[in-house]
């Protein structure tokens, strides 16, 4: 059964399309996440599932219903904000309890959800508070209780990270999987943030300029990246872009790589789908973890270091290939020092290839 | 560096004090001569502090002072503008609120069109609209009633209100009524519930600016009220202003401090309300 | 909402009630002290007939603020029973057709024979009275302090000559001479009393009665200008804004010599416990003695919507003109009974005075409205010649003859 | 169909009720404001002497305005009037406003004292301004008995000075106002900001002028609108101070008005006179209302 199903929604005001064309399907207990830099209508539609907005034509469906006429309300849905949206002059368990009120949830029933809720949250010592007096991991948590006490069909996340500091944030991106685990809810889940696109979701509806450019499981996104937009969105740091021409050597087709002082020619497996681009440029895209050490007697392309960047686990090479900077990610004790010379090798498995004019991926 | 701003402080106080003095000058003087006897007005400086205190000009002025063929003092004004300003300063508050509400929460196609129609009637000059009021108010058979009044008061206190309490919510992010749509609650439950418990603080402005501005007001007052509902601005007038016969200033001033009396007192209770609701956001835009 | 409609409909009532009632609504601007007292005993009179009087005072500017509540309350279609409206005034609403008629009441009671045909005119419209008066004001007095004259051995001046020596005796003798207060309806007043002495009655009547544009453009009227001019430097230079009252406290505290003033100075005189012909005198500004500048204070009528009304509306135009309310009002007042054939014996010595020369000037056709107080020519053309003498006495660069073309040019304002 | 950019509403209530009960506002705004303005945009087309009446005059109430050396006179101080009032509220205001930001003693009964005039109406206070600026009565008086014998203030008297004397009465009754403005402004800035600026080394006076006050560019224009409005409105503080005097040298468009509407029975040329100013307000408010509609629309 499906829980989500977005058929062809546009947005304009005037002139000005926000949402050009969205189809999304999900089913029941999926988590989706809308990702895309700022402005790319992500959170118009969000607005827009959760009726906060209408759209310009085409149709919202939440279950079995089309709810493109129904009120945020009675689409059973709850939502949680980028900057939690508490309202200040009550306290935390006032709240919770606000939207139990209206619906005209028996007291004793409110009280019984609220103890629940704010156990699973462990906010249960909080309730008496305003807003005001909470910090704002705390804050947050009051946020999604709020949302956990509506027991809806969907949930709504707007950015729900976005305010908190790194740390916090990578504890409730964990507790928010756990929650979606435990409870097996529909999730749909906003964010402009790649990693939290990558960690949480079951789907990932990347979204630019109003159109969805890619949607599917993270590995797909991750691995099989259907245009230079997505390849370069996804994933940090980001993929490598390297211009290069096809080319045929001794039945082999590939490409032909340039570092500082050293040349080789790298053939690419399955190439021959590519014959008849054989002398066109193409943009190689590599991520930093698919460029690697070559062992000793394993063909290789000397390049010179120009930067090294350590993180701990791994030390982020930066050099130079075919005029393009490249980074590698690789053992911090197979790393050299700035203006050394390392030997690379690209995991010619996964690279992609993509059409300069078109930037869709070509295999 | 410590005597330096030491000296710093010194001035800064210096001036603040001066400027004190520049405030207060007018109200000193009314106070003064409100507690001389006429002789000493007639013969002495009006800056000087008064040789003796007599209250007697209080009195007067409250209770006895003619303001026409009645001799009752400025009392039976002080009562009308009372029953004048409480319902046109709640009903004009009201009516801003919940124009500012639907102006900046609820937007719909033309709203702003209409918030901008309704804001320019803050400019219009009173005296434009004195004779089409009358008539208007001649047709609806309110001339020259307190309830006509306070008609005439909440129309032109609108616009006012209106910008006020819309300026406030803009800063009201936009999420809170979200959340609470998606709590169920409608139109009204936000504003009760979400909205208006938020808004102490601009309806304590409003309150106090359209408390002032109605209270003070003597154009409307003299023009739509007739003998017996007139506020105590006209009052004030009448019984300080005499074509052809003798003055008593310090009654005058007596009478024109206790007209006072009430917008100073809230400013000097609630002034602080006043700047606290004008850093809540008033002044936005 | 809700509040206001619930005060709209008692609203509502409140004014079908009120038509209900016989009541006398008065507009007036007598609202403090001897002026207050005398309205009050028309209210008296009033309710002695059964009649319910609603006070309706609003002061303020000569009237100015009266005149707007009045226009709204007769544009909002609810008018008094009786407005403070006075000279031409009286023409003018009688032109917006919104007057009412008391002929009955005047025939009844003769009117035409109490009065002098120079008030009974202004009262009337198109023939019918539709106003009635209420006082007599002489603009055209000295008030003089004549300790002061006698420190600077001056004597009360009777001529426009005698004026200036009078005030320049009194000047080397370290006085100042004349107590002014420098608002534009009194500069208006020492204006016109000065063209009355400079001209006479007959000059007075062409220029600022009948707005004549050779009289006004004449030489005599640029030597009134230049004469009225010539009292500035006997004045203080504190004199504008300054309200009359001040100034004549100047003249009773021994700080000024004379004022030009009409007889409600006297009121103040006598508040300051000073007796007439003792310590202070009331002589006719310098020149005018066998003229008399008049301001006269009447109600016009309204028309009224019932019988009751215009019943209540016919009794107090009555009243106005009884004997007894006409005398306790102008010893109230300071000014004296348009009636004629008042007992003046309660009258004090100025008072008297001033109804003696009034019955004079009357017979001798030397009884002349008043420009300034609105009893000459139309409320435009006044405002538009205060604002010339008002300019001209305050702008030391303009010339008389200049201001004499302005004043010409004023007199053309409708 | 065009949307607009607001909120989705559903059902009778949520589409029609914001409508609905902004309704009644709507209404008498576009009664009581607008068909006021028409119906004097047409009285002053008319004869209208003492009352209205609807006499067709064409545009010669206009021609009677515009020859009428009153009116200029009026017109001028008003310019004169509005930028000394506006620029003086102005810098009084933030200058007290700034001085009380440096965390004064006794901060609260300061702010009072500047405010309240602000709460008293003009018919409150008037007398008392008048004795005090008199020559003979007041400051003049004062700090001549002092012994300054030669100090003479004598602006309220002096028909070239006399509309300074409004601008001073103006200033004393606005600038609190204005004040309490910039201080809610003052407190709403990051002190951080001043904090770099201090370590930059730039002195106190610099960081204000500089840093500070170009950050309440909001307050200032809300402000200035405020103060236009009130000096273009000014009626009772030139009542009842100079009463227009001397002569007419202190007269301003509004008292005009008045004057002509209601005691000169020149009721056309008060009407002329009144779209005069409404067109004169228009001009100053349309700009500043349609860059508020634009801001809110992108908000």
């Amino acid at each position: 059964m499906g829980a989500l199903a977005i058929k062809n929604v546009t947005k304009s005001f005037g002139d000005t399309h926000i949402l050009k064309g969205i189809d999304i399907h999900i089913e029941a207990g999926e988590f989706l996440i809308l990702v895309g830099p700022s402005g790319c209508g992500k959170s118009t539609l969000m607005n827009i599932i959760a009726g906060l907005e209408a759209p310009t034509t085409g149709e919202v469906h939440i279950g079995e219903r089309i709810v493109n006429n129904v009120a945020p309300k009675d689409r059973d849905i709850a939502m949680v904000f980028q900057s939690y949206a508490l309202y200040p002059t009550m306290n935390v368990r006032k709240n919770i309890a606000f939207g139990m009120e209206t619906r005209g949830v028996p007291k004793k029933e409110q009280d019984e959800i609220i103890a629940r809720v704010s156990k699973m949250l462990q906010i249960d010592h909080l309730l008496d508070r305003k807003p005001g007096q909470l910090s704002g991991g705390q804050r947050q948590r009051v946020a999604m209780g709020r949302a956990l006490a509506r027991d809806p069909k969907l949930f709504l996340f707007d950015e729900p990270l976005s305010n908190l500091d790194a740390k916090l944030r990578v504890e409730m991106r964990t507790e928010i999987k756990q929650l979606h685990h435990r409870l097996k809810t529909t999730i749909v889940y906003v964010t402009h943030d790649q990693i939290e696109a990558m960690t949480l979701g079951d789907k990932i509806a990347v979204m630019k300029d109003g159109i969805i450019q890619q949607f599917g499981s993270p590995e797909e996104i991750y691995e099989r990246p259907s245009n230079l937009f997505v390849a370069g969105f996804i994933g940090s740091p980001s993929m490598n872009f390297v211009e290069c021409h096809l080319a045929e050597q001794g039945g082999e087709y590939g490409v032909s790589l340039q570092s500082e002082g050293d040349a080789r020619f790298v053939a690419l497996p399955n190439g021959a789908r590519l014959a008849d681009r054989i002398g066109q440029k193409v943009i190689l895209g590599v991520r930093p973890e698919q460029i690697e050490v070559a062992e000793e007697g394993e063909p290789g392309l000397a390049c010179k270091v120009h930067l090294t960047e350590p993180t701990g686990p791994d030390t982020m090479i930066f050099t130079q290939v075919n005029g393009k900077e490249v980074v590698a990610r690789v053992h911090p004790r197979a790393a050299r020092h700035p203006g050394e010379t390392m030997r690379l090798k690209l995991d010619m498995g996964k690279v992609v290839l993509f059409d300069p004019q078109t930037e869709l991926r070509l295999v | 560096m410590d005597n330096q701003n030491k000296l710093w402080r010194v001035a800064l106080y210096a001036v603040l004090v001066y400027a004190a003095v520049y405030y207060l000058l007018p109200l000193y003087i009314m106070a003064t001569t409100s507690v001389k006897s006429m002789d000493e007005i007639r013969a002495g400086n009006l800056i000087a502090l008064p040789m003796s205190i007599t209250f007697d000009a209080w009195g007067k002025a409250w209770a006895t002072a003619c303001t026409g063929v009645e001799c009752g003092g400025l009392s039976r004004y002080f009562w009308n503008s009372v029953q004048m300003v409480i319902p046109a300063v709640l009903i004009s508050t009201t009516l801003g609120a919940i124009n500012g509400y639907v102006l900046s929460k609820w937007r719909f196609r033309g709203s702003e069109l209409t918030f901008a129609l309704i804001l320019f009637g803050v400019f219009i000059p009173f005296q434009v609209v004195l004779l089409p009021m009358a008539q208007t108010l001649g047709w609806f058979g309110m001339a020259r009633s307190v309830a006509g009044l306070v008609f005439v008061h909440v129309v032109f206190g609108i616009a006012s209100t209106t910008l006020f309490f819309r300026n406030y919510y803009v800063g009201i992010p936009d999420e809170l009524i979200k959340a609470a749509r998606l709590d169920g609650a409608g139109f009204w439950r936000i504003f009760f519930k979400v909205v208006l418990p938020m808004s102490t603080p601009i309806v304590m402005v409003v309150l106090i600016w359209q408390f002032t501005q109605i209270w003070n007001d003597f154009l409307f007052g003299v023009v739509f009220s007739s003998g017996d509902s007139q506020p105590i601005t006209v009052g004030l007038n009448n019984l300080a202003n005499t074509s052809t016969s003798v003055k008593e200033y310090n009654v005058d001033m007596a009478a024109a401090i206790i007209a006072a009396l009430p917008t100073i007192i809230v400013y000097v209770l609630a002034g602080k309300y006043f700047v606290r609701g004008l850093t809540a956001g008033a002044v936005k835009g | 909402m809700q509040a206001l409609r619930m005060t709209l409909c008692a609203a509502t009532m409140a004014v079908a009630f009120a038509a209900n009632a016989a009541e006398v609504e008065v507009l007036h601007w007598w609202t403090s002290g001897g002026e207050a007292k005398a309205a009050a005993e028309l209210k008296k009179m009033l309710e002695a007939k059964g009649h319910k009087w609603k006070d309706f005072a609003v002061a303020g500017g000569a009237g100015e603020n009266a005149m707007t509540a009045l226009k709204t309350r007769v544009v909002s279609g609810n008018a008094p029973t009786a407005a403070q409206i006075k000279g031409p005034a009286i023409q003018e609403w009688g032109d917006e057709g919104v007057l009412a008629s008391i002929d009955d009441v005047a025939k009844k009671e003769g009117w035409d024979k109490l009065l002098p045909p120079v008030v009974s005119n202004v009262m009337k419209y198109k023939g019918s009275y539709v106003a009635v008066p209420v006082n007599v004001h002489r603009v055209n007095w000295l008030w003089v302090n004549p300790e002061l004259l006698k420190k600077a051995n001056a004597k009360v001046p009777t001529t426009i000559d005698e004026f200036f020596a009078t005030a320049e005796a009194l000047k080397k003798a370290g006085i100042q001479p004349v107590a002014y207060g420098g608002q534009p309806w009194q500069d208006a007043t020492v204006f016109e009393s000065v063209v009355l002495g400079v001209g006479g009655a007959d000059f007075y009547k062409k220029s600022l009665v009948q707005l004549d544009q050779n009289t006004l453009k004449s030489a005599t009227m640029v030597k009134a200008l230049e004469t009225y001019k010539r009292i500035k430097p006997y004045t203080d230079k504190n004199a504008p804004g300054r309200e009359w009252n001040l100034a004549t406290a100047m003249v009773i505290n021994g700080k000024a010599a004379m004022q030009f003033m009409g007889d409600w100075a006297k009121g103040e005189f006598l508040a300051a416990g000073k007796v007439p012909g003792k310590d202070f005198l009331c002589v006719p500004a310098p020149g005018t003695a066998n003229a008399y500048t008049f301001n006269i204070d009447s109600f016009a009528m309204f028309k009224l919507p019932n019988k009751d009304a215009e019943k209540g509306e016919k009794d107090f135009a009555s009243a106005v003109m009884s004997p007894q309310f006409q005398e306790v009002f102008n010893l109230n007042k300071g000014s004296i009974p348009v009636r004629s054939g008042m007992n003046m014996a309660k009258f004090d010595a100025c008072g008297q005075e001033s109804a003696k020369d009034f019955q004079a000037t009357n017979k001798k056709g030397t009884l002349q409205p008043s420009m300034a107080h609105g009893m000459a020519v139309h409320s435009a053309t006044q405002g538009a010649i205060y604002d010339v003498v008002s300019q001209f006495w305050n702008d030391d660069k303009m010339t008389a003859k200049q201001a004499a073309d302005k004043l010409a040019a004023a007199a053309k304002v409708q | 169909m065009t949307s607009y950019n607001g909120p989705a509403q559903y059902g009778f209530a949520e589409r029609w009720l914001p409508r609905l009960v902004l309704a009644p506002s709507f209404l008498l705004t576009l009664v009581f404001v607008y068909g006021f303005i028409l119906w004097n945009g047409y009285l002053s087309f008319t004869t209208s002497r003492l009352l209205p009446n609807y006499e067709w005059a064409g545009l010669a109430q206009y021609t009677t305005l515009f020859a009428n050396e009153r009116w200029w006179v009026a017109v001028k101080n008003l310019f004169i009037f509005g930028s000394l009032f506006i620029g003086g509220a102005m810098a009084v205001g933030i200058f007290l406003a700034v001085l009380l930001d440096q965390k004064v003693r006794q901060e609260g009964a300061l702010r009072t004292l500047y405010l309240y005039p602000m709460a008293l109406s003009f018919i409150v206070t008037g007398t008392a301004w008048k004795w005090m600026l008199n020559p003979g009565l007041g400051l003049e008086k004062l700090v001549q008995d002092w012994g300054f014998t030669n100090f003479t203030f004598d602006w309220l008297v002096n028909p070239d000075m006399s509309i300074y004397t409004v601008v001073i009465a103006g200033i004393w009754q606005s600038s609190g106002f204005v004040m309490a403005l910039f201080l809610a402004g003052l407190r709403g800035i990051d002190d951080s900001i001043i904090k770099a600026a201090q370590i930059d080394g730039a002195s106190l006076p610099r960081i204000y002028w500089k840093i500070v006050l170009p950050a309440l560019r909001p307050v200032f224009f809300s402000t200035l609108m405020i103060l236009a409005h009130i000096a273009i409105k000014s009626f009772d503080l030139v009542m009842a101070l100079t009463g227009g005097g001397p002569g007419f040298s202190s007269d301003v468009p509004a008292t005009f008005m008045y004057s002509t509407a209601f005691t000169r029975g020149q009721m056309g040329v008060g009407a002329a006179s009144a779209m005069m100013m409404l067109m004169t307000v228009a001009a100053i408010v349309v700009p500043y209302l349609y860059s508020e509609l634009r801001g809110s629309r992108n908000g």
